[in-house]
C-alpha cells in the first residue's frame, strides 16, 4: 500500500472533526433533502400498497397454486442476506483484526439493521391473514395452543426477531463513544442534550473502555455465528420440503454465501456513495475498494462454484425429478432467471481480475448493482423453477408477477433507503474511536 | 467546559426508562385482562327474550326435567328449543291470560314462531354435540351453571377454547355416575371424584381416546 | 306473493354480502320462516294434498326474506323453535327423500339430503338398479340449478311481467276456440319425455282436441328409433350387457361418457372389470377421444364417415380400408371368434340409421341376444313427429297455437331451420322453462316452470322403472310443473301439483302403495320386460368413403351438455375429461391438423359447413382423428343466465338438421387468439410410475414399469403408533373412468366454491379432489390414464412440517387434519406438498356465490373465509358422525359405515374408504393387493390414499 | 477532599505519568482517553473479566431456557407433527442456540451499562476545564491528591494542565 489505510500524517483530533462534522454541519444539505425526500414517497408507497394488499387479499398478486410463494419470498430471502453481509463484514472483519474494516463498520451496520427490517415485514405481509401473525409467537393463549417448533418458519421469526436485537445492540455498542465525540463538539444546545442523552454521559475512563471492548468482541463473536445461522434457517425454509431443487442439504452454506455476496455488493455501492458526497476519500481509501472488489470476486467465484456444485448434485442423484430440476434451470420456462444470475454473478464481477477495474468508481457501482440485482434474479430462479414444475405434471403452472407485487418491492426499498438516508444525517456515519485506536497502533509501529 | 445536564438529568433519565418500561408492562397486563374478562366472554350475559322465561321457576320451583322442552339433546347435536306448543300443553289451562305470555298465545294463533335469544354461543367452526357429551355423563350444570336458580337465563362459564380443552384433557372430576345424575342441576362431585371419574373413563371408552385432537371439535 | 315483491326481494338479495363462516340454515334463515317451512314440510312430503300450495308459497317468500336477515355481517342468529313440532323430526339430523332428477325423458333416481327442509345435496338412490347409490355429476348439479338466483322468476308477456291468473285466463280462451276447430293448429313440443303422466295428459288432450300434433325435439339422440324399426320392425331400446358381453366393440359409440346412460353403463361395466382379468375386451373406432375411447384396449382413431366402412367390413363386405383400419377390423375379428356369443357391438346415435341397424344385427349374430345385450321397449316415448315438421309447418302457417315445455328450441334448433326467427309467426306461442333463455324472449308468453326438485311429478329411468318426483322445498318462484300447465288446457287451471301426478296412479297404487313407491323411489313392478326380437333381413350398407375434407362432428358438451347446465358454476368449471378446459367450449383439432393448419391451443379458427360460418378456439387434442374437427353444444348463449351468457361458440348454427357428422367442410385459422382457460397444462406422464399398469393376475412387483423406491422405514424417529382407527383410501385406476362425478360430489358435500374462469386462469381452482389426465404414446393415438387425486393424508407429512402455527396436524386416526380457524395462510404446507393436493382461499371466494345459493352449503362444513388453506379431509364431518353414533352406544365403527362424497358418487365403486387398522374392512384388503402402490411413494411420506394398478391384457394394448 | 486532573497531549506521555505515578504509590483514580489507549490498562493495573464472564452465563441461560420452552410447549399440547414425537430434540436446536444468542447479548451489553454506571448525564469532569476534548485528543489522569507533595510530582510530569476537581 502506498498511502496508510488511516490519515497517519493529520493529527488525531482531524478524524473527529470529520466525522462528528457530518451530523453537527451537513455538507449536502440540499442534496440530501432530495434524496430523502424522494426515498420518502417510496416509503409511502409502501404503506400504500400494504394498506391494498390488505383490503385485497394476497390475491392480489401473482402467487397461484403450484407457485403458493412467489416475489414475496424472494425479497425476503433478498433483504436477510443484504442485512447478513453487514454483520459479517463490522462483525467477522473485526475479530479477523482488519485495519481497513474501521472505515466500514458503521454504516455496514446500520445497512444491516435496516434490511433486517425490510426483510422482517415480508413474513407478515404475505400471510392470508396477516392481522394473526401473532399466532406465530409463543404466549400463553386461551387456545393453549403454542407455535409450530418444527417449523423452518418458526425458526426463521425468531431469527429475524433475535438477529434485528442483536444487530442494533452491536450498533449502537459501537456508536457510543462516537455520540460522546459529536455531543463534545455540539454547538447548539439542542444538539448537545439529543446527542448527550444518546451517549449516556460516556467519558472514555480507561475502565469504561476495558469493559467496552471485550463487550464489543464479544458480540462480534456471537453475532458471527448468529449470521451464519440466521441464513442457514433461511436455506432450510427451501431444503427442509421435499421439492426437486431445493431438497438438497447443501442450501445453508449456499444461501450464507449467496447473502455475504450480495451484501458486499451493496456496501459497495454505499461505500461509493457515502464516500463521494461526504468526502470521505482520507478514509474510504482506494486501499478500502480494492478491499472490497477483491472480496466480491472471490465471493463471485465461490458463488459460480455453489451454483454448479449444487446442479452437479442434483444430476450426480439421478433422480428423475432433480434431473427435470436441473433442466428447467437451464432451457426451462424460466431460464432466463438462472443464466441472468450466472450472468450478473458469476461473469460480470470478473472484470476485477483487472487493477484499474478495482480501482474505478464507475466499474466498482457498477458490478455492486449488478451483483445486487443479480442476488435478486437467483431467488426468483430458486423459488420459481422448483415450484413451477412440481411432482405431478398434471399440477403445473406458470407464475406472473402483478403490478402490486412489484409496488410493495418498490415500497421496501424505501423502507430501506429513508431510515439510511437519516442515519447519515444524523449519526457518525464512520467509527471515530476504532479508527483513532488504529491510527496510534500504526504511528506505534512506525516508530518501532 | 459547562455541564450539559444537571444533576437532576440523571434522575429524570432513569425515572423515564422506568417509566417507559411499566407501560408496557402495564398494557400487557391490561390486555391479557381483556382477554379474558367476562366482557368479552359473554359470562353473565342477559339478553332480552320475548317472553321473560324463568328456568328458576320451571326447574328450581316446579321441578320440570330439561328435556320436557330440550328434547333432542340426547339424540342430536343440538338440544332443541321447545316448541310454542311444548309451552301450551300448561299455559293453555295456567296463566292463561297473563300478559306476559301474550306472545306464547299470539305464537300459537298466528303460527308465528317465538325468537328466542341464544344465552350459550358458539363459534361456526366450533362443532359441539350434546348428545355425546350426555351419553358419556357430562351433566348440563358443568358448563350451563345453576340454571334453576337462574331468574333470566344467562351465560354462566366463559365458553373459550380454554374452557373446552380444560374439560377434554381431563374429564375425570366432571363425569356423572348415570342420567339421573346429568340432569340433575345440583349435583356436586364425589368426594372420591377423581377415583371414580377415572373408573367412569374407562368403563366408558373415553380413556382410549384422544379427545384433545383438533377435528374432534374443529372441521 | 306477485312479481313485484319478488324483484324488490331479488335486488335485494344481490346485495347482500356473505358472513364469515357462517353455518347452515339454523343460523342463515333464522326468523319466522323456519318454522312455518319446517311446518309445512311435514308430515313428510308426500302426505300433503290440497291446500299445500298457499303454504308453499309463504315458505318460498321467508327464504328470500330470511336469506336478506340471515346473511348481514352482523346478524346475531336467534333461535327459532316450531310452532308445532312435527313428531319425527330432530333438530340438527338431516332426513333424506327419495325422488329423481330427470335427464333427457330418463329419470336419475336420487336420494335428497335436507336439512331444516332445503335439500343441500343429492345421493344416488341404493335400492334403484339404475343407480344402486351412485350418481352422474349432472344429477348432482341439480340443487345448484334449485337456487340459481337467475332462474325465470315471473310470468312474462311480450317481455312484461304478468301473472298467472293472466295466463290462465288466455289459455282457456285459446282452449275454447281449439275445441271449436277440433284442435287444429295446436302443437306441443318437448323434449325426449318418459312421464306416465305426461303420456296420460297428452291422450287426454288428443281426446279433447282430436288434431293436435306432440313433436319432440333434442338435439342429441338421433335416429335410434328409425334404425331399430330396420332392423327388428319395431321401435326398441337396445342395451348392450357390458357386465356380461366378453369383447365389446363401439362404433363411434360413446356408452360410458356422460348422459342418461353413463351410470347403468359405468356399474354394468365395472361389475365386470372388477374381476380383475382385465375385461370386457373393448374394440373402440371414434373420430374424437371419449371416456368410452380412454377405457378401449384398442383404439382405432378415424373419421365418423368412415364408420360405416368398418361396419361393412366387420359385416364380411370388402371396403377399401386403409392399413390402421384394416389391422383394427382384423383385430376385432379375431377377438370375437375367440369369444363366440359373447360380444355386442353398438354404432353412434348420429351414425346413418342402416349403419346402426347393421350393428344391431351384428350384435344379436356375434352375442347371445338377451343376455350379451338386451331388447326393451323404448324407454323414452316416440311422439309424432320432430323439430323440423314443426318448422315447416309454422311456416306454412298450420301452427295457431304452440306450447313449448321445458324445451329452448330458439337456441338448440339447427341453425339452417332458422326457427328462433319462425317462431314469430306463431299467432299463440307458450314457453316454459327454468330459466328466462332464448326461446322465452321470442315466445309471446313466458312461464316460470318449477324445478324437479320443486316439482310433483313421474318418470321412467333408463330400465323402464318408474319414480315419482316429490317436491322437497316450495317452488321458489311461484313456478308451475309441466302438468299443471297441460291442465290449464285441460280446462283445470291452477290446479295443485300433486293432482295430475296421483290421478295417473289412482288406480294402480292404493295409499300405502303409494307411500311406499315414493319412500323407496320407485313404483314396484314398471321396469320393462325384456322382449324377443326377429331380426330382419338388411341390404348391405353403402360402404362408400366420405368426400374428402374437413369433417365435423357435433358432440354434446361434457360439461354443460347440450347448454341447459350453462348456468351451473359446478359444471361450468368442471374440468372436461380430454382436454380439461373449464368455462369454454373448444374445437378439438387433431395434433395432425394442427400442425398442417399451425394452429394451437387458443387459436380461433373458421368451419365453414355449406357456407354457413362459425369462429371458435381451437385445442388440439390427442386422438382426434386426422381430418375431423369436433364442435360441442352448449355455448355461445345469448341468454340463460349470468355464468352462461358469452361464453365459447355456438356449435348449434352449424348443426344440419338431419343430425349426422357433416363432411367437406373448410376450417382455416383466423390469426386470432382467445385464452382458453384449461387446468391441466402438461400431460405427459412424467415418469410411468404416476400411473401403473399390470397385466391380469400380475402384481407391481413384477409389472412393466417398476416402482423406482420403496417406503424406507429407517427414520430417525420411532413410526408414529395408530392404536383404534387408521382412516385409509385405496382408488382403483382400473375402474375409474374418469366421468367426474367424484369431483362434484366432493364439491357439493364440502361448500368448495367455484372461483371463475379468470382465477382458473391464474391457476387458482379450489376442487380437493381432481382427476389428473395423463396421455401416454405419441400424440396421434395416445393412452389416456385417469387418475382421481385427493389428499394422501401421508403419515410423514410434508405440509405439517412447515406450519409455524400447527394449523395442519395429524389426527390420532390418521387424518391429516387442516384447521381453518388457527391457519394464516403462510402457503407452506402447500409449498411443501409434493401432490399439490391442497387449495388456497386467495379471495374469499365463498362469499362470491349470491345469498340464494348459500342455502345449498353443508351445514356440517365451515365455509372458509379469505386467507386461509384447505384440502380434502376425508370427509372428517363424516367420520365424526359415525364416531359419536359409536361412541354414544360404546361400540367400534362397522366397516362401510363411513363413506366418503366421492366414494358414494362413483358409478364404478373404484373408491374405497375405511379403517386400515381392521385386517378384513374392504380397504385393508385391496390395499393388501398386488396392485396397491403409493403415488410418488419413493418420497417415502407413507401415504394413506393409495392406487390400484391399471390392467391392460398384453397383446391388446399398442392403439 | 479534591483530586487532581491532569492532562497529556500524547497518549505515550500519559503511559508514562501513569507508570511513574504508580511506581511513586500515589493512588489513581482512573484515566481518561478519547480512544481505548493500547496497554492503559496493564499500566493502570485493572484487571476485570466480568463481561465476558456475564456474557458466557447470558448464552448458557438462553440455551436452557430455549430448550426447555420448547420442550414444554410441546408437551403442553402434545400434536402429531407429520408423525413425528412430540419431543424431537433435532429440531429443537435450532431455537436453542437463537436464543442463547439473544440472552448473551442482553447480559453483556445491560451488564456493561450496570458496571460502567452508565447512563450518567451529569458527571462533575463534565465541568473540568478542557475536559470535553477527552473526545477529541486529551488524554487525562485523575488522582487522588492528599498532599502538596504530589501535586509537585505531577507537574513535574509537565502534564499540558493541571486542575483540581470533586470527583
Amino acid at each position: 500500500m502506498n498511502r496508510p489505510v488511516v490519515p497517519l500524517d493529520k493529527p488525531m483530533s482531524h478524524v473527529g472533526d470529520e466525522i462528528a462534522g457530518i451530523p453537527l454541519d451537513f455538507p449536502r444539505r440540499r442534496g440530501w433533502l432530495a434524496g430523502a425526500g424522494g426515498t420518502a414517497l417510496l416509503l409511502f408507497g409502501f404503506f400504500l400498497s400494504a394498506v391494498v394488499l390488505f383490503i385485497g387479499g394476497v390475491g392480489i398478486w401473482g402467487v397461484n397454486s403450484p407457485v403458493f410463494w412467489g416475489v414475496a419470498i424472494m425479497n425476503y430471502v433478498w433483504w436477510v442476506g443484504i442485512g447478513n453481509a453487514g454483520t459479517l463484514i463490522s462483525g467477522l472483519l473485526l475479530l479477523l483484526d482488519q485495519v481497513w474494516r474501521n472505515a466500514l463498520n458503521r454504516f455496514a451496520e446500520a445497512m444491516a439493521v435496516f434490511a433486517i427490517i425490510c426483510a422482517g415485514v415480508y413474513p407478515i405481509l404475505h400471510l392470508g391473514r396477516p392481522w394473526l401473525f401473532y399466532w406465530m409467537f409463543p404466549y400463553p393463549s386461551e387456545m393453549g395452543v403454542w407455535p409450530q417448533f418444527r417449523s423452518p418458519l418458526t425458526w426463521d421469526v425468531f431469527a429475524i426477531l433475535i438477529y434485528l436485537l442483536v444487530s442494533i445492540l452491536f450498533w449502537y455498542l459501537g456508536l457510543i463513544p462516537d455520540l460522546a465525540t459529536v455531543r463534545d463538539r455540539a454547538k447548539g444546545r439542542l444538539a448537545q442534550v439529543f446527542y448527550g442523552v444518546l451517549a449516556l454521559g460516556w467519558r472514555g475512563s480507561a475502565r469504561h473502555w476495558l469493559r467496552w471492548k471485550q463487550a464489543y468482541h464479544f458480540s462480534a463473536a456471537i453475532a458471527v455465528p448468529l449470521v451464519f445461522s440466521v441464513h442457514s434457517e433461511v436455506g432450510m425454509l427451501f431444503s427442509a420440503s421435499q421439492l426437486a431443487g431445493w431438497h438438497s442439504t447443501f442450501f445453508p452454506p449456499f444461501f450464507v454465501v449467496g447473502a455475504a455476496f450480495s451484501g458486499f455488493g451493496v456496501v459497495t455501492m454505499l461505500a461509493i456513495v457515502i464516500r463521494q458526497t461526504l468526502h470521505l476519500e482520507d478514509l474510504v481509501t482506494d486501499f478500502h475498494l480494492d478491499a472490497l472488489a477483491r472480496i466480491t470476486l472471490g465471493l463471485s467465484l465461490l458463488m459460480g462454484y455453489c451454483y454448479w456444485w449444487d446442479m452437479f448434485n442434483s444430476v450426480y442423484s439421478g433422480d428423475r425429478y432433480e434431473l427435470r430440476a436441473v433442466h428447467d434451470k437451464l432451457v426451462g420456462a424460466y431460464a432466463w432467471s438462472f443464466w441472468t444470475t450466472q450472468f450478473l454473478n458469476v461473469v460480470v464481477p470478473h472484470i476485477f481480475w483487472i487493477r484499474r477495474a478495482r480501482r474505478n468508481l464507475v466499474v466498482l457501482f457498477l458490478v455492486g448493482l449488478a451483483v445486487t440485482i443479480g442476488m435478486w434474479f437467483e431467488r426468483y430462479m430458486l423459488v420459481v423453477t422448483t415450484l413451477y414444475h412440481g411432482f405431478l405434471p398434471s399440477s403445473w403452472n406458470y407464475y406472473i408477477p402483478t403490478f402490486w407485487d412489484w409496488a410493495v418491492f418498490a415500497g421496501t426499498i424505501g423502507l430501506f433507503l429513508f431510515p439510511y438516508f437519516l442515519f447519515v444525517r444524523f449519526l457518525p456515519p464512520v467509527s471515530i474511536a476504532e479508527i483513532k485506536e488504529k491510527i496510534l497502533e500504526l504511528q506505534r509501529e512506525r516508530r518501532a | 467546559m459547562a455541564q450539559i445536564f444537571s444533576p437532576s438529568a440523571d434522575t429524570w433519565l432513569r425515572l423515564a426508562l422506568a417509566g417507559v418500561t411499566l407501560a408496557i408492562i402495564v398494557a400487557i397486563a391490561f390486555l391479557i385482562g381483556f382477554v379474558t374478562s367476562d366482557y368479552r366472554t359473554n359470562v353473565d350475559f342477559h339478553p332480552a327474550q320475548p317472553v321473560p322465561f324463568s328456568h328458576r321457576h320451571h326447574v328450581g320451583g316446579l321441578g320440570l326435567d330439561c328435556r320436557y322442552c330440550h328434547a333432542s339433546v340426547e339424540v342430536s347435536a343440538d338440544a332443541g328449543f321447545p316448541p310454542t306448543h311444548t309451552c301450551m300443553t300448561c299455559h293453555s289451562q295456567l296463566y292463561t291470560d297473563a300478559a306476559m305470555l301474550a306472545p306464547v298465545r299470539d305464537s300459537l294463533a298466528n303460527d308465528k314462531p317465538l325468537h328466542w335469544a341464544r344465552v350459550a354461543k358458539l363459534p361456526d367452526y366450533v362443532y359441539f354435540d350434546h348428545s355425546i357429551h350426555i351419553a358419556k355423563g357430562v351433566g348440563c350444570s358443568t358448563c350451563h351453571g345453576q340454571v334453576q336458580r337462574m331468574p333470566l337465563t344467562y351465560t354462566a362459564n366463559a365458553l373459550t377454547m380454554g374452557f373446552c380443552i380444560a374439560c377434554h384433557r381431563d374429564p375425570a372430576p366432571y363425569l356423572r355416575a348415570n342420567e339421573a345424575e346429568v340432569f340433575d342441576m345440583t349435583w356436586k362431585p364425589a368426594p372420591n371424584q377423581r377415583a371414580v371419574g377415572q373408573q367412569r373413563m374407562i368403563e366408558r371408552g373415553i380413556a382410549g381416546r384422544n379427545i384433545t385432537d383438533c377435528y374432534t371439535c374443529h372441521r | 306473493m306477485d312479481e313485484n315483491e319478488t324483484k324488490d326481494r331479488l335486488r335485494q338479495l344481490a346485495q347482500q354480502g356473505g358472513r364469515r363462516f357462517w353455518r347452515g340454515l339454523e343460523e342463515m334463515l333464522d326468523d319466522g320462516s323456519v318454522g312455518e317451512w319446517l311446518a309445512a314440510e311435514f308430515p313428510s312430503a308426500f302426505e300433503i294434498g290440497l291446500g299445500r300450495r298457499d303454504m308453499l308459497k309463504i315458505m318460498a317468500a321467508s327464504l328470500a326474506m330470511s336469506t336478506l336477515s340471515g346473511c348481514g355481517p352482523t346478524a346475531e342468529s336467534p333461535a327459532v323453535p316450531y310452532v308445532n313440532q312435527p313428531t319425527d323430526y330432530v333438530p340438527g339430523i338431516p332426513r333424506w327423500f327419495a325422488t329423481a332428477v330427470p335427464f333427457d325423458g330418463y329419470a336419475q333416481p336420487v336420494l335428497a339430503e335436507c336439512h331444516a327442509g332445503r335439500p343441500t345435496r343429492l345421493d344416488g338412490n341404493r335400492q334403484h338398479p339404475a343407480s344402486r347409490g351412485t350418481i352422474s355429476a349432472f344429477a348432482q348439479a341439480a340443487v345448484q340449478q334449485l337456487y340459481d338466483p337467475d332462474r325465470s322468476q315471473a310470468v312474462t308477456y311480450r317481455g312484461g311481467i304478468t301473472t298467472w291468473n293472466a295466463f290462465d285466463a288466455a289459455l282457456l280462451d285459446e282452449a275454447h276456440r281449439l275445441k271449436k276447430s277440433g284442435g287444429a293448429g295446436l302443437r306441443l313440443l318437448t323434449g325426449p319425455a318418459s312421464s306416465p303422466t305426461l303420456m296420460r295428459q297428452i291422450a287426454a288432450l288428443r281426446g279433447v282436441f282430436p288434431s293436435m300434433r306432440w313433436h319432440s325435439y333434442s338435439p342429441v339422440g338421433g335416429l335410434r328409433g328409425v334404425a331399430t324399426r330396420q332392423a327388428f320392425g319395431r321401435p326398441l331400446q337396445v342395451m348392450p350387457r357390458l357386465d356380461r358381453a366378453t369383447v365389446v366393440v363401439s362404433l363411434d359409440d360413446d356408452i360410458l361418457g356422460p348422459g342418461p346412460f353413463q351410470v347403468p353403463a359405468a356399474l354394468a361395466w365395472s361389475e365386470q372389470r372388477r374381476k380383475g382379468q382385465g375385461m370386457p375386451l373393448l374394440f373402440v373406432a371414434e373420430s374424437t377421444p371419449t371416456l368410452t375411447g380412454a377405457m378401449a384396449h384398442r383404439r382405432l382413431a378415424t373419421a365418423s364417415g368412415r364408420i360405416p366402412l368398418l361396419a361393412a367390413a366387420l359385416s364380411g363386405q370388402k371396403p377399401p380400408l386403409d392399413p390402421a383400419e384394416a389391422a383394427w377390423v382384423q383385430a376385432v375379428r379375431k377377438a370375437v371368434e375367440d369369444n363366440p356369443g359373447s360380444a355386442v357391438i353398438g354404432a353412434g346415435a348420429d351414425q346413418a340409421a342402416d349403419v346402426q341397424a347393421l350393428c344391431m344385427a351384428l350384435a344379436y349374430r356375434w352375442g347371445a341376444p338377451g343376455r350379451t345385450v338386451t331388447y326393451t321397449d323404448p324407454v323414452v316415448a316416440e311422439s309424432d313427429a320432430g323439430l323440423a315438421e314443426l318448422a315447416a309447418d309454422i311456416d306454412d302457417g298450420k301452427v295457431g297455437v304452440l306450447l313449448m315445455l321445458d324445451v329452448d328450441p330458439a337456441y338448440a334448433a339447427p341453425g339452417p331451420l332458422g326457427f328462433a326467427e319462425i317462431l314469430a309467426r306463431v299467432p299463440f306461442s307458450v314457453h316454459a322453462a327454468g330459466m328466462y333463455d332464448e326461446t322465452a324472449a321470442r315466445s309471446q308468453w313466458h312461464l316460470p316452470l318449477a324445478h324437479p326438485l320443486e316439482s310433483w311429478s313421474d318418470c321412467r329411468a333408463v330400465d323402464g322403472s318408474v319414480t315419482i318426483l316429490q317436491p322437497l322445498i316450495a317452488p321458489l318462484w311461484q313456478g308451475r310443473t309441466v302438468h299443471q300447465m297441460l291442465d290449464g288446457l285441460l280446462d283445470q287451471p291452477g290446479r295443485d301439483a300433486l293432482s295430475p301426478v296421483r290421478d295417473t296412479w289412482r288406480s294402480q297404487l292404493d295409499e300405502s302403495a303409494w307411500r311406499r313407491s315414493l319412500e323407496d323411489g320407485r313404483v314396484p313392478e314398471t321396469a320393462f320386460d325384456a322382449v324377443r326380437v326377429q331380426p330382419r333381413p338388411l341390404p348391405p350398407v353403402a360402404a362408400i368413403a366420405p368426400p374428402a375434407g374437413t369433417e365435423v362432428v357435433f358432440r354434446p358438451d361434457p360439461s354443460v351438455w347440450d347448454g341447459r347446465f350453462a348456468n351451473c358454476s359446478w359444471l361450468q368449471e368442471l374440468p372436461k375429461p380430454a382436454s380439461k378446459v373449464v368455462w369454454d367450449n373448444p374445437v378439438a383439432v387433431s395434433p395432425a391438423m394442427g400442425r398442417r393448419l399451425k394452429v394451437e391451443n387458443g387459436d380461433v379458427v373458421e368451419i365453414e359447413v355449406e357456407g354457413r360460418r362459425l369462429r371458435g378456439s381451437a385445442w388440439i387434442l390427442p386422438g382426434q382423428a386426422a381430418d375431423t374437427v369436433t364442435l360441442y353444444f352448449g355455448y355461445g348463449r345469448r341468454r340463460g343466465g349470468t355464468f352462461a351468457e358469452g361464453l365459447g361458440y355456438d356449435a348449434y348454427q352449424l348443426l344440419p338438421v338431419k343430425a349426422a357428422p357433416s363432411a367437406g367442410a373448410r376450417i382455416k385459422r383466423t390469426g386470432a387468439t382467445h385464452h382458453l382457460v384449461s387446468t391441466q397444462l402438461h400431460h405427459a406422464i412424467d415418469g410411468k410410475d404416476l400411473v401403473r399398469v399390470v397385466a391380469p393376475g400380475e402384481g407391481i412387483d413384477n409389472a412393466a414399469e417398476t416402482v423406482v423406491g420403496h417406503p424406507d422405514e429407517h427414520s430417525l424417529y420411532p413410526r408414529y403408533p395408530y392404536q383404534g382407527y387408521a382412516w385409509g383410501m385405496v382408488i382403483d385406476n382400473d375402474l375409474c373412468i374418469g366421468c367426474n362425478a367424484c369431483v362434484i360430489a366432493c364439491q357439493a358435500e364440502n361448500n368448495v366454491p367455484s372461483v371463475g374462469k379468470e382465477q382458473v386462469a391464474v391457476g387458482r381452482e379450489m376442487h380437493w379432489l381432481r382427476i389428473d389426465r395423463y396421455y401416454e404414446g405419441e400424440p396421434d393415438h395416445p393412452f389416456t390414464h385417469f387418475e382421481p387425486v385427493p389428499c394422501m393424508h401421508c403419515e410423514n407429512a410434508p405440509c405439517e412440517l412447515g406450519c409455524p402455527v400447527n394449523a395442519t396436524v395429524h389426527s390420532p386416526e390418521g387424518i391429516n387434519e387442516m384447521l381453518y380457524n388457527r391457519c394464516i395462510g403462510t402457503r407452506t404446507c402447500a409449498t411443501y406438498c409434493p401432490y399439490k393436493v391442497r387449495r388456497f382461499n386467495y379471495y374469499y371466494f365463498a362469499r362470491e356465490a349470491a345469498p340464494l345459493e348459500w342455502a345449498h352449503r353443508n351445514p356440517q362444513v365451515t365455509v372458509r373465509a379469505r386467507g386461509v388453506m384447505e384440502k380434502c379431509t376425508y370427509c372428517i364431518q363424516r367420520v365424526q358422525r359415525a364416531h359419536i353414533a359409536a361412541d354414544r352406544e360404546s361400540r367400534a365403527i362397522s366397516d362401510g359405515s363411513v363413506r366418503t362424497a366421492c366414494q358414494n358418487a362413483c358409478p364404478t365403486s373404484a373408491i374405497t374408504f375405511g379403517n386400515l387398522n381392521d385386517p378384513d374392512s374392504a380397504v385393508s384388503r385391496k390395499r393388501a393387493g398386488r396392485r396397491n402402490y403409493g403415488l410418488l411413494d419413493a418420497l417415502n411420506t407413507w401415504p394413506r390414499t393409495t392406487y390400484l394398478a391399471r390392467i391392460r391384457r398384453h397383446g391388446a394394448g399398442e392403439a | 477532599m479534591t483530586a487532581l486532573l491532569a492532562e497529556f497531549v500524547q497518549p505515550d506521555d500519559l503511559l508514562a505519568a501513569v507508570r511513574r505515578v504508580r511506581e511513586k504509590r500515589i493512588p489513581i483514580i482512573d484515566s481518561f482517553t478519547p480512544f481505548p489507549v493500547e496497554g492503559l490498562d496493564r499500566a493502570l493495573g485493572v484487571e476485570d473479566q466480568r463481561i465476558n464472564w456475564l456474557g458466557f452465563a447470558g448464552m448458557i441461560s438462553g440455551a436452557l431456557l430455549g430448550w426447555f420452552f420448547q420442550w414444554y410447549a410441546n408437551s403442553d399440547y402434545t400434536l402429531n407433527v407429520g408423525g413425528r414425537p412430540w419431543l424431537a430434540p433435532p429440531s429443537f436446536t435450532v431455537l436453542t442456540f437463537e436464543f442463547s444468542v439473544l440472552l448473551g447479548a442482553f447480559f453483556m451489553f445491560f451488564g456493561l451499562l450496570i458496571l460502567n454506571r452508565l447512563p450518567k448525564l451529569h458527571h462533575p469532569l463534565f465541568a473540568a476545564p478542557g475536559f470535553d476534548r477527552v473526545t477529541s485528543d486529551r488524554y487525562f489522569l485523575l488522582i487522588d491528591a492528599p498532599d502538596a507533595a504530589a501535586r509537585r510530582f505531577i507537574e513535574d510530569l509537565h502534564p499540558a494542565s493541571i486542575a483540581e476537581v470533586e470527583p
